[in-house]
Order: structure tokens, then C-alpha cells, then sequence
């Protein structure tokens, strides 16, 4: 069989647990809070539906390539990764140690559509309480580094997070927005988004958009390995930026830039256009490489 | 939701340093947690589940697996998606074979 | 010596003359405009004719069934419709517009609840649920068609017709029909001057329309492997390693599901390993299963011929020719009556699921409030008595089940299931919905599928049943419980007597077979996403967008 | 209430404020001195052009006027939910917002939000949550979901979910939860100078501010296990 199918351990398709166990180096995974010493959230409970020990969130110590940093692991299989109560204080905890203990890096895997409904406040106020945790982390010099390539992608108050962090990895698989296709197609009508066509929610909301976009640093392979090499790649020589004036007003402009230029378009395929993309059609079935080569050699 | 308790008798099992945690508390999925328990020659299991009304097919699925595997010494907590007695079964095999794996 | 009988011989070409010259007094060509097409069927339709509607699980002659059921039933009525399957609304708009009140087909899908709420409403008469072969074969005796409605992808100026790879059931409906003083309608996508190559010839046919639309095609053959479970791939492994590798199967049909999914992306990594390569698997009767790419890929596979073909597989299988059946022009040629004759006769094999079966291994996917027919799992899932011709698996199979001396071989038919359905439904249960479904829609048998008589394995996630070794109705009984888990049929089990049959070999757990059921996991897949089987075929598998996730 | 009556309400000194897009611009005087007012109504559903309207006017704030206290006026039915907005990464824009509130209160300005009327989710999380302390007016909607929808993507009965909320600020939608979980402050009768000229004190005293709402929620019988829970993972050992 193709051999690098074969190695190939699919990021979309693992478990939180499995993506940080190929995600750090080998036997250095140290869980903070592990199961055993945890309850299911009491909310869900209350509704009558059964929890999860972790809370659908794993948070743990670890080092990558021999460097000491923290992670925060979301299970995308367990309520859609959504953030209730605990999950969320659990990420805030996180984010507050790395700081005291300044930590090399965290590494925050994102895999969750956002609130989980059924903690509605608790998960609003709790994402929340993540933005500024994270902004925290990073005036403290500690980068956040967001992974995204799970079956839920980074969405709702978590697509907010993703985007407060240091830098994005996501791979084509990942998905990156703020509202879901199916919300908007259930309030705006299916001509406005087709949910179910996934072509269309992909260079709307996916992967390879985001990064040829400039909304993602780095475009990876749906691997673990990939992933692990992305992250280390990154911060390697990393220094964290101090929050200044400058920096978002730089950021400032290249929005509204963005906004005037591509406000009228409805499809990836007119901004990839846009962007200098000379056959925007071919974008969906180019591999990983083809990609990166073809941002690199975009007009600026 | 519905909660169920048991404790089948079986053969002891090699008492292990760390809990072992298996399965994702997805659609008919589920997670299992295997601690060290007090009686050496017995397995205690509790489990929450989201399908109401299948305890005797719980009871028989544990059962089962507490006579087949040398599961004593062992206190089982299990958070239940409405997951199959096969997915059930397999996912009761591998989380004791972690927790023996990790056994010292 | 009787007195020759005084009639005339050629009633039914006179029919069919002046049929045509009604046609042709109202204007009408060979090319009939878009428009005009209720015209041309009030004119050349009578009441009370057999008409065949042409659709299976890939085309659908749906503009033709949507004008049909738009024409007047004051004009067109009592039709007895043919038809290989019932799956479009405006087939079911026939009947309950009055125009058509008799049906003989074979599979009813997503019409089932419909069609059978028609059928207590006593309006509509159902002659027989068949078998595709049966029907086909009705075709050429009682059944055959005045008018066939089908489905092409191109006609050129003179009316030869090209059917693109989704040739199916046309050879055989416009066969039926066209020398038997039929008139045969198809429903174009295009117009071309010259066709790739010519599948029905122009005069066979009758009339052609160029549909405002392309014929509808559903990716029916389809399964994302990302969706197949550890327990399926566990007992894929059981499969291959238990029944394939033992009888060294080479010739064989898959039902389609996750569970013949997973055996397939097993053939490149656990069968490969299990030294299996070149020994099972080797020639297919089969749609064009995505799934089946990597092992075609890894060189187990030889040949397939297709009953249809399936979206987004054309250049793939255009560019596989050695394996799939193509024209001179490049494109898939398929063709379901032959096919299933393969799966009938040539095959030693058919694995496939069912959504229930009861003690004597009778199984049916009918359930309560539904007819939704057979399709062609029973030719493939029956044991052909006519076969002749040994094979190595087919001997085996038949030595196990009638003894040493045996004068004749046997199929494998072999069923797969997980012991409960979602929702906890048990597979196995004490009686089939069937035989209510039978009382309520007032039939002469019940629904069932395969025949308990015609099954030689069982496969589940707790074990393998091979009911050819039974020798009494009672072993095969317990051998049934004793791989139905913990269904309550399985729980009801004789625990000594199924540890008798497993200690000769009639029920086999994984550990009997050398499987640990904890390495049964995804990783085993050759390919685990959509994305990895368009990567296997080399670019050429173009996937429909609701399969993709980039 | 029409914008200007909160207005005049909240800064009987004077405002000079521009309603452009739904977006709300200007200043206004108080006695602790100018404050920069901004934020959103007619229950704005929050896209690009407003998120980036509102940074800017704190980016300006930051550069032209240090240490001039922020005081937000929310009133926002969430985020617009469109193909092209969400095409150019519409939680991009309202993360850019969300840090450009982030970093004035790090260059030391004190900043404030009065949800006047609605705040619902994305439009809240990316100001108005952002500010150091939140107020509600009495009659103010705040939530993630209407217990209707809710029930339908949970898909567990209105009737419990109503039930349940009675007693329970975790879902229950209303300021009042939000006062319970730790996230608003307090609950205004009537827009109030008086009542914003202390919480601009209070507000001015804390900075650099660092985010309590835990422990309030603990101490207002909201959130009894978040506060815990988080310093466990700040404190805990680490495992083997």
C-alpha cells in the first residue's frame, strides 16, 4: 500500500487523548486534573444526559522536542468540544499556570462548535473568561499556539479564541468561522448557505481558505506527526510580540483593506481569484505542498 | 439517564499504578475508567447511562466480561452514549488492557 | 385435428403502426421538443398498456416519469407499469393521480412507506415484488412493455443512443420491447453529432427528448470510510481470515455497506498480510465501490464487471481498463442483467447485511409500514441448483454441507451483521416483521430477502456460525443464538450445545480464528476518509461534494 | 428607551455622540473627566465593517487620548450571520476588537459596558464581556439562546428546560443569571449618571485589571465550581 498512508495518523479523526499522546514527545504527557480525580459536569446531569470524567477537555503538561510547555486538548467527540463550566475553568486555569510558571509555549488544540448549549452562561462567560486568559498569556511572553484540524473545527466563541491566539496551525480538514453553515442556513435560508454542500462550506470556512487568506500561519497535512513538526517549526525562535499599538493598528488596516476589496464576495473561489490564484477551480484538489507553494508564490 | 451498579466476582487482576481511562463519551460510544479497587477477587462497575431500561442486558454484558478476563481488584466507572454491548465489550477489553499495562 | 384459428398475427405491430401514425399526424420526428412531450405520450399511450418506466439505483428517466404523471387520465389510464424500481415521487404520482393502477417491480427505497399506504388503500394492485433477474426475465415472457420511457445519455441526429457508463437495465428494457412491437421513448441529456459509440442502435427506438435537465443520478455506492466503526473492522477481519482465506473465494459480490467497506480497505493491510494477495478476491461482480480503489491499487483485484456505475468514478474506471469493462471510446460499459447473471452463476460468493434475521437464518429488510422490495441481494444471496461448472471454494462449501461424495457444490452466501442495530434494535430476532408486513398488505409470501435455507455463515462481532456443518434444524438454531450476543435471541441460548458446536468448529470466536479483538482498530484501514481514497486513485476519484471535507 | 434619553440620562454634562451603521462613536463628560462612548444598537447584528469601526475609534482613543476610560453602550443581538461575512473570517474581525479592548486596558484605560438593551453571544463576547466591568439596565435582554431554540438543538422539552432555568443561573437566560455567574456587575433601574460615575471609580481603582468574575460567581451563588476548579489546575502537582 501507499507507505505514507500507511504512517499516516489521521489529526481529524483522533481522539484528544491520542492526538496529544503523538503530539508530544514520547512518555512526556503529565495530565493536570486526570479523570480519576474529576467529576462530570453536575449541569449536564441535571438534563438527564451522562458526562464526561475530563469534561471534554484535557489539560496537561508536556514537552515537545525537549521543550517544557503546557497543552489544552479539546474532545470533539464529546458534545461537539463545546465549553460548559468545567471545561472552560480547566482551559483558564491552564492558561493562568503557563503564565506563573512562564512556560516555553501552550499549545491550545481547538476541536469545539463553541457554548455548549446546555451551560449556556457558563460557557459564554467562560469564553470569555478564555479570550482574556489568553491575551494574558501572551502579554506575559508565553505564545499561544492554536491547533486546528479536528471534525468540529474552531467555531463560535471558540473561532473568537482561535483567532486571539499567537498563531494558527489548521490543516485542510480544519474549519475556522464563527457561526455555523447550518445556523445560518436554518435563519438565513438554504440559497444563502447550503450546509449540506461541503465543497462550499470548505472554501468558505476551511483549512486551505483561512491559510491562503493569512488567517492561519501554517498549512499542515491531516497528521499528527505534520502537525507536531508545524508546532515545533513555529516556535522555534518565536519570541511573543508585547500588545502595542502598532501591531493592531497594522492589523487595523490589513482588515479593512480586506473588507473594501472582497466585501461582495459569497464563494472562496472569487477571493482565492482575487487573491492572484490563476486557476482558483484546481485549489480544493491540490495537496498540502501545492498549497503552501502556491501562497508563497501569490503576489503581496 | 440511568444509573446501574454491579460487582461480579473474578479472578484477580494485576493491580496497576495508574488508572487507566479508555473510549470518548461520543454518539453510541462511551468511556471507561478503571481505578484499583479494595477486594482483590471482585470487579465493582457503576455506570451511567443515556438509554433507560437495558440493565439486564448490562448485567449480562459485564457478566460476561468479569467471567472471561481476570478483572478483580478493579472498581470501573462508565459514562454511556447509548453505545452497543459490542462496542461495549471491546471497549471493556481494551481499557483493562491499558490499565495492565500500565501494571507494576 | 383442431380447426386453424382465425386471427389476425400481427395485432401488435398494427398497434404499434398506428401508434406512429398518430405521432406523426400530430408532427412529430424522431426529436420530439422539449415541450411536446405530453403530446407524444397521449398520443402514441393507450389505456390499459404496460408501460416501463426505466430507473435503478444510478439513472432515473425522471423527466419522462414527471411528463407521464403530468398527462390526463382521462386520456391515459389502467396502465401496469414495470419497473425495476420504484424511487421517485413522480412514480408514486402515477397511482395516486389515477393513471396507472398495476405495478410489477423490485425495490421500492425511499417510496416504501408511500407504496405501501397505497397498497391498504386498495389503490394500486401489486402483481409481484421480484428479483432484477425475475423481472427481466418477465420481460421476455408475460411482462413485456408496449411502451418503454428510458433513460440515455446522448442520441445523434438519426436516434442512435450512447448510455454513458450507467448503462444498466436499458439492454434489457429496450430488448423486451422494441422487437415486440413496443414503442421505446429516451430521455436525452444531450444532443452530440457523432457518439462515443453506439449502445442502442436508432432503430430500436422510437422517439427521443432532450430532458431540460440530466438525469438524476444518486451516489448510492458511496461509503465514507471515516464512518466505519472498530467492531466492523473487527469483524472484516473475521470475515477475511475465517471464510475468504479458508475457502480461497476469487469470485464474488459485495452488498453494499460499512461492513463489506471495511473487508475491502482490509484486502491491502490485513489480508495483504495474511499472504492473501493473488488467492481471494481476485474477479467482482460489483458497482464501482470507492472503496473497493485500494485493493484494486495493491494488485488484488483483476477484474469488475458493474451493474451501474457510480458518481465520480468515471476516470478512475476509464483509466483502469484492464480491470473494469469499457467501450472502444474509453467510457464504462455496465449492465445489470448480465451482472447479476454473474452474481447468480459465477460467483462463489455474496456477503451482506440485513436489518433482521430470525432462527432459521431467513433475514429481510422489511420492516412495519414499508414494502420496499429486493433488488438484486436474492440472485446474488441464493444458491444457483443449475450451477455446473467446480471451483475450489464452491466444492469446499458444498463437501461441508452434503458430505465427501458430493455430487454438487454450493454458494457462499454469508451474512454480516452487529448483533444490534442503532437504537438497540436487535438484528436477530424471534420472528421477521416480515410476516405481519405479509398479513397487512394482504400478500402470498412474506418479504424476505435471503432465504435461511440459502445461508452458509454467519458473521457478527461475537463470532462465526457456519450453518453448513449443521446437520439438524436444532444445531442450526443454536448455532444462530449462539452468535446473536446479547440479543435476547443470543441470551436464550443452549450454552452447553453451543460449546459443542464450537468445539467442532460450527461456531467460532475471535480467539478460535488467532483475532484479538483489541488490534481490530481504524488503523488497519487502507484508507480512513474520502480524501485517502481520491489520494489512492491518484487524483482520478473525484468524490461528490457532500462526501468532501476540503 | 431611545438612544439619546440614555444618553442624556448617563451624561447630563454632555455628549457629543454619532450613530453611524449602528455603530456608536463620540465622547462625553463626566465628573471624573471626557470618557470615549462606543458600542452598538438597535440590537446590532455585529459584522466586519462595525467590529472594525469600533477598534478603530479604541485605537484612536489609545493614541490620542491615554488613559481615557471607555464606556460601552451595548446593544447587540449577536453576530450577523451571512456567507460573506463569515467567507472573510468574521471571528477574526471580532477577535481584532476584542484585543484592541484588551490592550487599552493594558495601556491603562478603565473601561466599562451598559448593556442597554440586548446582548447575545459573538456581539457580546467581543466587547461588551471584554470591558473590565459589566451593568445591565433592568429590563435588558443578555443571553446565549432563547430557551425555544435551545430546546430545539438540545432537543430536551421547552417545558424542563423552563423548569430547570427557574432555579438555575447556568442556562437560564436574563441579566440577572449573568449578575449570579460573576459576569455583570450589577443591574441598573434607569440609565443613571450617578450610578456610572461610581462604577467609573470602581472601574479607575482596579486597573490594570485582572479578571475576577470567578470568584464573584462563587460568592453570588452562580458558578460554584469554575473559581475551584481553575486554581486546582493553577496548583495541582504534576502527575507522575
Amino acid at each position: 500500500m501507499i507507505a505514507s498512508l500507511a504512517s499516516r495518523h489521521s489529526w481529524f479523526e483522533a481522539t484528544a487523548r491520542a492526538r496529544l499522546a503523538g503530539l508530544l514527545d514520547p512518555g512526556s504527557f503529565s495530565e493536570i486534573l486526570p479523570p480519576a480525580e474529576s467529576t462530570p459536569s453536575p449541569h449536564l446531569a441535571r438534563l438527564d444526559l451522562p458526562g464526561a470524567f475530563d469534561d471534554g477537555v484535557v489539560v496537561c503538561h508536556g514537552q515537545l522536542e525537549k521543550r517544557p510547555i503546557f497543552a489544552i486538548a479539546q474532545e470533539g467527540q464529546f458534545m461537539g468540544g463545546a465549553v460548559g463550566e468545567i471545561h472552560g475553568a480547566k482551559i483558564v486555569g491552564l492558561l493562568r499556570r503557563a503564565v506563573q510558571e512562564k512556560a516555553a509555549a501552550v499549545l491550545f488544540l481547538i476541536d469545539s462548535g463553541g457554548v455548549r448549549l446546555h451551560e449556556a452562561n457558563a460557557g459564554l462567560i467562560a469564553i470569555s473568561e478564555i479570550m482574556r486568559a489568553v491575551l494574558d498569556a501572551r502579554a506575559a511572553g508565553v505564545p499561544v499556539i492554536a491547533l486546528v484540524g479536528g471534525s468540529c473545527g474552531a467555531f463560535g466563541g471558540m473561532g473568537i479564541v482561535a483567532k486571539l491566539c499567537s498563531a494558527i496551525i489548521i490543516s485542510e480538514e480544519g474549519r475556522l468561522a464563527l457561526s455555523g453553515p447550518e445556523v445560518i442556513e436554518t435563519v438565513a435560508g438554504v440559497e444563502e448557505f447550503d450546509s449540506k454542500d461541503r465543497a462550499l462550506v470548505w472554501r468558505v470556512t476551511g483549512g486551505k481558505h483561512r491559510y491562503l487568506m493569512g488567517d492561519c500561519a501554517m498549512l499542515v497535512e491531516d497528521d499528527i506527526a505534520a502537525f507536531r513538526s508545524g508546532a515545533t517549526e513555529l516556535l522555534t525562535g518565536w519570541t511573543e510580540p508585547a500588545p502595542s499599538v502598532a501591531n493592531l493598528r497594522a492589523s487595523q488596516q490589513a482588515l479593512e483593506y480586506r473588507l473594501a476589496d472582497y466585501a461582495a464576495y459569497r464563494d472562496g473561489l472569487q477571493v482565492w481569484a482575487a487573491l492572484g490564484v490563476a486557476e482558483p477551480d484546481t485549489v480544493p484538489l491540490l495537496d498540502r505542498d501545492s498549497m503552501v507553494a502556491l501562497k508563497e508564490g501569490l503576489p503581496t | 439517564m440511568e444509573t446501574l451498579e454491579f460487582r461480579f466476582n473474578s479472578k484477580p487482576a494485576p493491580r496497576a499504578a495508574d488508572p487507566a481511562l479508555c473510549g470518548v463519551v461520543g454518539s453510541g460510544n462511551l468511556e471507561i475508567l478503571v481505578k484499583p479497587g479494595m477486594q482483590p477477587d471482585a470487579c465493582q462497575l457503576s455506570i451511567k447511562t443515556s438509554a433507560r431500561g437495558f440493565a439486564e442486558t448490562w448485567q449480562a454484558v459485564l457478566g460476561s466480561f468479569a467471567a472471561s478476563h481476570a478483572a478483580g481488584g478493579t472498581v470501573i466507572a462508565i459514562n454511556d452514549m447509548g453505545a452497543t454491548p459490542a462496542v461495549v465489550t471491546l471497549r471493556l477489553a481494551q481499557a483493562l488492557a491499558e490499565y495492565q499495562g500500565g501494571a507494576r | 385435428m383442431n380447426a386453424p384459428l382465425h386471427r389476425e398475427w400481427d395485432s401488435l405491430r398494427q398497434s404499434r403502426s398506428r401508434r406512429l401514425e398518430r405521432a406523426a399526424s400530430l408532427g412529430f420526428g424522431q426529436e420530439i421538443p422539449v415541450d411536446r412531450v405530453i403530446d407524444l405520450l397521449e398520443a402514441v399511450i393507450q389505456p390499459g398498456d404496460r408501460v416501463c418506466l426505466e430507473g435503478n439505483n444510478q439513472k432515473q428517466a425522471d423527466f419522462l416519469s414527471e411528463s407521464l404523471a403530468d398527462c390526463s387520465p382521462e386520456r391515459i389510464n389502467h396502465l401496469s407499469m414495470v419497473q425495476s424500481v420504484l424511487a421517485l415521487p413522480s412514480h408514486v404520482d402515477l397511482f395516486e393521480r389515477g393513471l396507472a393502477n398495476r405495478l410489477d417491480f423490485s425495490f421500492s427505497g425511499p417510496q416504501g412507506a408511500r407504496l405501501a399506504k397505497l397498497v391498504q388503500e386498495q389503490r394500486i394492485e401489486i402483481g409481484a415484488i421480484h428479483t432484477y433477474l425475475e423481472l427481466f426475465g418477465r420481460y421476455f415472457l408475460d411482462l413485456t412493455p408496449n411502451v418503454a420511457l428510458i433513460a440515455a445519455q446522448a442520441a445523434d441526429a438519426e436516434g442512435n443512443l450512447y448510455l454513458g457508463p450507467n448503462t444498466e437495465d436499458t439492454p434489457a428494457i429496450v430488448e423486451a420491447t422494441a422487437f415486440k412491437g413496443g414503442i421505446v421513448i429516451a430521455q436525452v441529456n444531450e444532443r452530440l453529432d457523432k457518439l462515443p459509440r453506439v449502445d442502442v442502435p436508432a432503430d430500436w427506438v422510437d422517439f427521443t427528448v432532450k430532458a431540460p435537465r440530466p438525469n438524476y443520478i444518486e451516489p448510492l455506492f458511496t461509503r465514507d470510510p471515516a464512518q466505519i466503526t472498530e467492531v466492523q473492522v473487527l469483524m472484516a477481519m473475521m470475515a477475511i481470515k475465517g471464510i475468504y482465506a479458508e475457502y480461497g473465494v476469487t469470485r464474488l459480490n459485495h452488498g453494499i455497506g460499512f461492513d463489506t467497506a471495511a473487508i475491502e480497505l482490509l484486502l491491502p493491510t490485513y489480508a495483504a498480510d495474511l499472504g492473501l494477495k493473488g488467492k481471494i478476491c481476485t474477479h467482482w461482480a460489483l458497482n464501482p465501490h470507492p472503496t473497493l480503489i485500494p485493493a484494486i491499487e495493491s494488485g488484488f483485484v483483476e477484474s469488475v464487471h458493474c451493474f451501474g456505475s457510480e458518481v465520480g468514478m468515471d476516470a478512475y474506471i476509464s483509466a483502469r481498463s484492464d480491470v473494469f469493462f469499457t467501450g472502444a471510446d474509453g467510457s464504462m460499459r455496465s449492465n445489470r442483467a448480465f451482472s447479476q447473471t454473474a452474481g447468480l452463476y459465477a460467483c462463489d460468493m455474496f456477503i451482506g447485511s440485513t436489518l433482521q434475521m430470525d432462527l432459521a437464518g431467513n433475514s429481510s429488510t422489511a420492516t412495519l409500514g414499508r414494502i420496499t422490495g429486493f433488488g438484486g441481494a436474492p440472485n446474488m444471496g441464493s444458491d444457483p441448483h443449475g450451477r455446473r461448472h467446480a471451483s475450489p471454494a464452491w466444492l469446499k462449501a458444498g463437501r461441508e454441507a452434503y458430505g465427501q461424495n458430493a455430487i454438487r457444490g454450493r454458494k457462499l452466501v454469508v451474512q454480516m451483521v452487529e448483533t444490534f442495530r442503532e437504537h438497540m434494535a436487535p438484528v436477530f430476532v424471534e420472528e421477521l416483521d416480515a410476516w405481519k408486513l405479509q398479513k397487512s398488505m394482504g400478500a402470498e409470501l412474506p418479504p424476505i430477502m435471503i432465504y435461511g435455507d440459502d445461508v452458509s455463515h454467519i458473521v457478527t462481532e461475537e463470532g462465526i456460525a457456519n450453518l453448513l456443518l449443521c446437520r439438524t434444524p436444532e444445531e442450526r438454531e443454536q448455532a444462530i443464538r449462539g452468535v446473536a450476543g446479547f440479543t435476547p435471541v443470543g441470551m436464550a441460548r443452549d450454552k452447553a450445545m453451543v460449546e459443542n458446536l464450537r468445539d467442532r468448529g460450527i461456531v467460532r470466536r475471535p480467539e478460535d480464528l488467532g483475532i484479538d479483538p483489541r488490534l481490530a482498530t481504524r488503523d488497519l484501514l487502507a484508507a480512513r476518509s474520502v480524501k485517502d481514497l481520491v489520494r489512492w486513485s491518484g487524483g482520478l476519484y473525484a468524490p461528490p461534494s457532500r462526501f468532501r471535507n476540503w | 428607551m431611545s438612544l439619546n434619553d440614555i444618553l442624556d440620562k448617563l451624561f447630563p454634562a454632555g455628549h457629543a455622540v454619532a450613530v453611524a451603521n449602528q455603530v456608536i462613536t463620540g465622547e462625553a463628560t463626566t465628573a471624573q473627566g471626557a470618557v470615549a462612548v462606543l458600542g452598538t444598537t438597535d440590537a446590532a447584528a455585529i459584522d466586519h465593517a462595525m467590529a472594525l469601526a469600533l477598534s478603530a475609534y479604541i485605537l484612536d482613543t489609545i493614541e490620542r487620548h491615554p488613559g481615557r476610560p471607555l464606556v460601552f453602550l451595548v446593544d447587540t443581538s449577536g453576530q450577523a450571520l451571512s456567507r460573506s461575512q463569515e467567507l472573510l473570517c468574521l471571528n477574526g474581525s471580532l477577535a481584532h476588537l476584542a484585543q484592541c479592548v484588551d490592550l487599552a486596558r493594558r495601556q491603562g484605560h478603565a473601561s466599562l459596558s451598559l448593556v442597554t438593551a440586548n446582548a447575545v453571544s459573538g456581539g457580546f463576547l467581543s466587547f461588551g464581556l471584554m470591558a473590565d466591568r459589566a451593568y445591565a439596565l433592568a429590563d435588558a435582554q443578555v443571553r446565549v439562546m432563547d430557551l425555544r431554540a435551545m430546546a430545539r438543538v438540545t432537543k430536551i422539552a421547552h417545558e424542563r428546560l423552563v423548569e430547570l432555568a427557574a432555579g438555575s443561573p447556568i442556562f437560564a437566560p436574563g441579566a440577572e443569571s449573568y449578575v449570579r455567574m460573576g459576569a455583570i456587575e450589577a443591574i441598573w433601574p434607569v440609565p443613571s449618571a450617578s450610578l456610572l460615575e461610581e462604577a467609573l471609580a470602581a472601574a479607575g481603582q482596579a486597573a490594570p485589571a485582572s479578571d475576577q468574575r470567578q470568584s464573584c460567581a462563587v460568592e453570588r451563588g452562580g458558578r460554584q465550581l469554575a473559581e475551584g476548579i481553575a486554581k486546582a489546575v493553577q496548583n495541582a502537582a504534576r502527575g507522575a
